[in-house]
């Protein structure tokens, strides 16, 4: 079985495996919601369906030396970055073998290998951290960058501002992405947010930003690689701003009855994975024999770490107690 | 009713009594509220008195605190009481100080709800309790209800109480049921002695109180269990009526070993009724560590009613204490 | 003696007023300067010298209902409004005939009776409870408006981003005042923000701004009007931003070495009680011997208010306990 | 030297001794620490590592905890605690519990300097000291120096030790002098016992350190004076032993009487020692109000040495407990 530093650099260049990468969140996605409905899962979970370009996207423009704060939507963020299927799996069912050793959960995933920061579950919690580790980067003279991965209702808090501030006058090598999926909790964003383009708040702090179709790699891989090169450069922070969709609902059980109708079918005419197989079949990467065979596969690739995680066993007492306090230096990055 | 019905109850009750009682928070509004304790506000009270904020809990908190002063009556909700972190500053440092500083002349009436505490799988950063942010500010009162009753009836209270009060919800209670007698009244400061007893003083808050229940009616001793129900007043008088009777003491929490609110009780009561009691005082609490994940863990992590049924035993057989489990099981840092 | 409310009153329209209770400004801070410098003032002072046409002309526009939330620095904007020299002063000495009985200091101003919420001292404390104050007023119908103002450096605190965001999107009757003095603390402007102009932050809410001459009591007049009328006729927020000097250091006994050489200087050009000299002689309302006359007699002015205010009893021991918690809702505004 | 001087001095030291040490806050570089505690070190090491940041508590205290992930060793200041308040999120969520959602991956070793205290008439929004906020973190370290020797020495230690540390220094000794010797190590986590005695054991904290020191000289008894200098974890052992020596306990703290940190002493201990103490264990406090400006009530918030020479005469001699001096007046609400 691969790393998940393997997996993210097998991602180089192979388009196929941006494809399949993809196919793999969605499928480990539905799957996780399966489980979540029938118990198997506790807790909470919030699926990125439809958000799997920007994912996978991202990971590909990114060293696996820079690193990403995230949130508590991250499934999908984790397996791009090269997260296992397992290790994820095993984490939002609390097993020992999962990437927080099961006492995180779904919302909190972590692999320092491939800069995979935890992901926080508070708004607005990841940003200031990605700047810190940008600054970290800058003082050690380091050509690595930090990304800030957040969503559109995110903008409205005080961090968000105060993040991008900094960032700006510091001229810090951090990328802030918003993955705009329309949606914060169960409100529009419209409901919350008096603009449309929230790219366009990057001029408080007269800072370059862009806007892309976050459905579309192509235009993922193109927006973040302008971005991420800028910051490596010495160039300073950008806002980029992904427009994407939620195809599920905010979270567990959420079954998002508050879209307008006919909002999800114009979408869906957008998935990611459909745009992708478009492409790939045009190049002559695809044929549809092809895919579905790489989509049996998947199934049958997630059911063995579905049910590798089930076997594994969870976490001790003792394990409860660990890693509060240490007394070494861990090697950070 | 349900705990979460007992608090729309308590809601719809005092709006309808008081045009000037407002709401807002997060998708309280047109989605009823994450936890369902707003189901109907909007539809009974329209979208002038009960709205949908962005995420922005400085902003939100903070304009509860100016409505107050201009003679409105919010209520607001902080989702999990961890979100106040980035909103703490409106509640403590500006709402509870401003009667002070106006020298009387303004009155901040307002509540702020937030759901708290562990058992529902959501991870180290959606699942404390927190007393402590808001234990020790003059001009705050914190009031904590275990049952449907006193959410009902606290609530009532806290919202026409003339302060700023802060009212936390286990949100493991929200599901659960009791009866609820809509005029009983409950003043907040006030202790509720639930059960008499000779032999020993049990103190309680929130979701501990039906684990101290059980755990008495388990021990098959004669325990006085006491929900303490407000923590800023605490009811002194009552706990030291209950002490001075048993002469034992034990404290039951669901928050840390250290800093946690029952060192408060047990140091009060020490020191005025020392030569009172039969044996040491002690406290049952969570220990030193982030709320795991892991469900078995979770459980682990709040005082059982073994704990407690234990303890109880102990102190009124032997007079003597137990060490917490951790330090039995020698699993302490 | 007239009541503060008077003391409001009486500018209206009368131009020769506004002179003089600039003069009464200057001469205020000049005073407490030194009191501080003697050691009769403990604590710490925030003076507002140079900034007097921005307090003075935000008086006259506003209305007596209308409310204010402001800062530490707020000597100025306390007296413009009505406050009286003697109880500012005696608040600052820490006397009982203090706006806030001598509990408060130098960075508490308070008073119902003309809109003076309990200013802050907190960066940002006041941009939510104006924004609060505001939704009072929409729901209860009234024609009122709140204002919060705070300076340039405040723009990159969280509260500010979260408040005007919620500002707009409900459409409050709320103006935002920056008084834009050049620097925070020791640090210039330019240092910590990277946009000068820090009304264009307003776009990033889609809410209309205005930049002016905060030196000029005419241009801050028709500029306030503007904003305040628009939030009277209910067409929400505006973001105002006046470009002014802060003469003084930042507090105590800074001596701003940190300026440009020539910047204090060519900035006490357009000292906004030379600028309002001019104006009101060219109208003939003012002579040389007037201003001589008009400057002596507040010389006198502000020595008896001190002298009144040294007399003046300290507030008693029982006094630090009283306004903690109310029985009674204050009949807020 | 001074105490604002052992912190110049330890910061110095660290950071000349690792090169990973990097410093910034709210006007430290440029202008050297609105209280002198950083004077030098933007001369001493330039802009890279000694930064002024513009008013974000938010964000630079978030910027911290990722830098420190990123292997640098932060050291910011929060100017007075209370600002903590508009950013506890990113230090009690975020940072405190990085390391275990990380399975122990990453470290996250920063300090957090803070002024807090009473004494200089800065009022009740900037004179607390709010141990409070963070005392219940698991994950975060809590340190209070009470003189410039143990300044020096535990910020030092702080700056070492490879998790987050809340390093509170009381304001009011910033002016204090004393011997400091450089090569003096003190450990987190360690009490000091600064004067030995058989009767009674001070227990004290911060600024109440000199208080207790007096207090025990002018009553003439034999009392074991301990500077507890690490709240979290606090020394268990150290007073442990020191009651069990004497029999008798007073813990001496400037935070409110409700919800401060000494009823974590005074419960533990009681618990452990409950047979071997002659008398009621108590607390010296602050009254549960805001902290008064003025002057003669702002000296009469913090317990006084008469207060505690008082209590220390009476629980020696006549195995009793005084009550609080404003239960003694009547003065309690
Ligand atoms: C400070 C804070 N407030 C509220 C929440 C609750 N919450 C969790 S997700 C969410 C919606 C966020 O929407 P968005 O930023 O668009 O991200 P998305 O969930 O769409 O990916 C909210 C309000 C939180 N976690 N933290
Ligand atoms: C949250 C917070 N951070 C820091 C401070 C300390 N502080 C007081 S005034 C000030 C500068 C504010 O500058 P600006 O907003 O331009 O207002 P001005 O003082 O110039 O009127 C700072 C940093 C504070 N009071 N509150
Ligand atoms: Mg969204
Ligand atoms: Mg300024």
């Amino acid at each position: 079985m691969s790393t998940s530093l393997e997996r993210r650099e097998a991602l180089k260049d192979n388009e196929i495996l941006w494809y399949e990468r993809m196919l793999e969140i969605r499928e480990f996605e539905k799957r996780t919601n399966e489980l979540f409905a029938s118990g198997e899962i506790r807790g909470t979970t919030h699926l990125c369906v439809g958000q799997e370009a920007l994912a996978v996207g991202l990971a590909t423009v990114l060293e696996p030396e820079d690193v990403i704060a995230a949130t508590y939507r991250s499934h999908g963020i984790a397996l791009a970055f090269g997260l296992t299927s397992h290790s994820t799996m095993a984490e939002i069912m609390g097993k020992a073998t999962g990437c927080a050793g099961g006492v995180g959960g779904s919302m909190h995933m972590c692999d320092k290998s491939i800069g995979l920061l935890p992901t926080s579950a508070i708004i607005g919690g990841g940003m200031p951290v990605a700047a810190g580790a940008a600054l970290a980067f800058q003082i050690q003279n380091k050509p690595q960058v930090a990304v800030a991965f957040f969503g559109d209702a995110a903008t409205n808090i005080g961090a968000f501002h105060e993040s991008l501030n900094l960032a700006a006058i510091w001229k810090l090598p951090v990328v802030f992405v918003i993955d705009n999926n329309v949606y914060g909790e169960y409100s529009r964003i419209n409901l919350t947010t008096p603009i449309e383009d929230l790219h366009l708040r990057a001029a408080s702090y007269d800072m370059p930003s862009i806007k892309v179709d976050g459905m579309d790699i192509y235009a993922v891989q193109e927006a973040m690689t302008q971005a991420v090169d800028g910051a490596r450069r010495g160039e300073g922070p950008t806002l980029v701003e992904a427009k994407t969709y939620r195809f599920s609902g905010h979270s567990r059980a959420d079954q998002a009855l508050y879209r307008p109708a006919g909002e999800l079918e114009m979408w869906q005419k957008k998935d990611p994975i459909l745009l992708t197989e478009q492409a790939l079949t045009k190049k002559g990467l695809l044929s549809e024999a092809k895919i579905l065979d790489m989509k049996a596969a998947m199934v049958e690739f997630i059911d063995q770490a579905i049910n590798q995680a089930r076997l594994d066993p969870e976490p001790g007492l003792e394990q409860m107690f660990e890693n509060i306090y240490t007394a070494a230096k861990a090697s950070n990055a | 009713m349900r705990f979460r019905q007992a608090i729309v109850a308590a809601m719809t009750d005092e709006m309808k009594a008081d045009e000037s009682v407002i709401f807002f928070g997060e998708d309280v509004a047109a989605a009823e509220g994450p936890f369902k304790t707003s189901e109907g506000l909007l539809e009974n009270f329209g979208p002038v008195r009960v709205r949908d904020t962005p995420i922005s809990e400085m902003a939100f908190t903070g304009a509860a605190v100016g409505a107050a002063m201009m003679g409105m009556r919010p209520v607001i909700e902080i989702m999990f009481m961890e979100f106040l972190g980035v909103a703490l500053d409106q509640l403590v440092t500006e709402g509870a100080k401003m009667h002070y500083l106006s020298k009387g002349e303004f009155s901040v009436p307002m509540v702020v709800r937030a759901s708290c505490g562990s058992g529902l799988g959501f991870g180290s950063q959606h699942s404390q309790t927190l007393e402590n942010w808001v234990a020790a500010t003059p001009g705050l009162k914190v009031v904590q209800p275990s049952d449907p009753q006193s959410a009902y009836s606290l609530l009532r209270a806290a919202i026409q109480d003339n302060n700023p009060v802060m009212f936390l919800e286990p949100r493991i209670l929200y599901a659960e049921r009791g009866e609820v007698d809509t005029n009983l009244k409950m003043e907040i400061g006030r202790a509720r002695v639930l059960q008499e007893g000779s032999d020993v003083t049990v103190v309680s808050l929130g979701n501990m109180v039906s684990v101290a229940r059980k755990a008495i009616k388990d021990s098959g001793l004669s325990a006085e269990l006491i929900d303490l129900a407000t923590l800023v007043p605490w009811d002194r008088a009552a706990i030291l009526e209950s002490v001075k009777k048993t002469g034992r003491l034990i404290v039951v929490e669901e928050s840390p070993w250290s800093g946690g609110w029952g060192s408060e009780i047990v140091s009060f009561i020490t020191t005025e009724l020392f030569s009172d009691l039969k044996s040491a005082p002690m406290r049952i609490t969570a220990p030193d560590v982030p709320v795991p994940f892991n469900g078995t863990l979770e459980a682990r992590y709040v005082p059982t009613s073994e704990d407690v049924s234990a303890a109880i035993t102990e102190i009124v057989t032997n007079n003597k204490v137990l060490q917490p489990w951790w330090i039995q099981k020698g699993l302490n840092r």
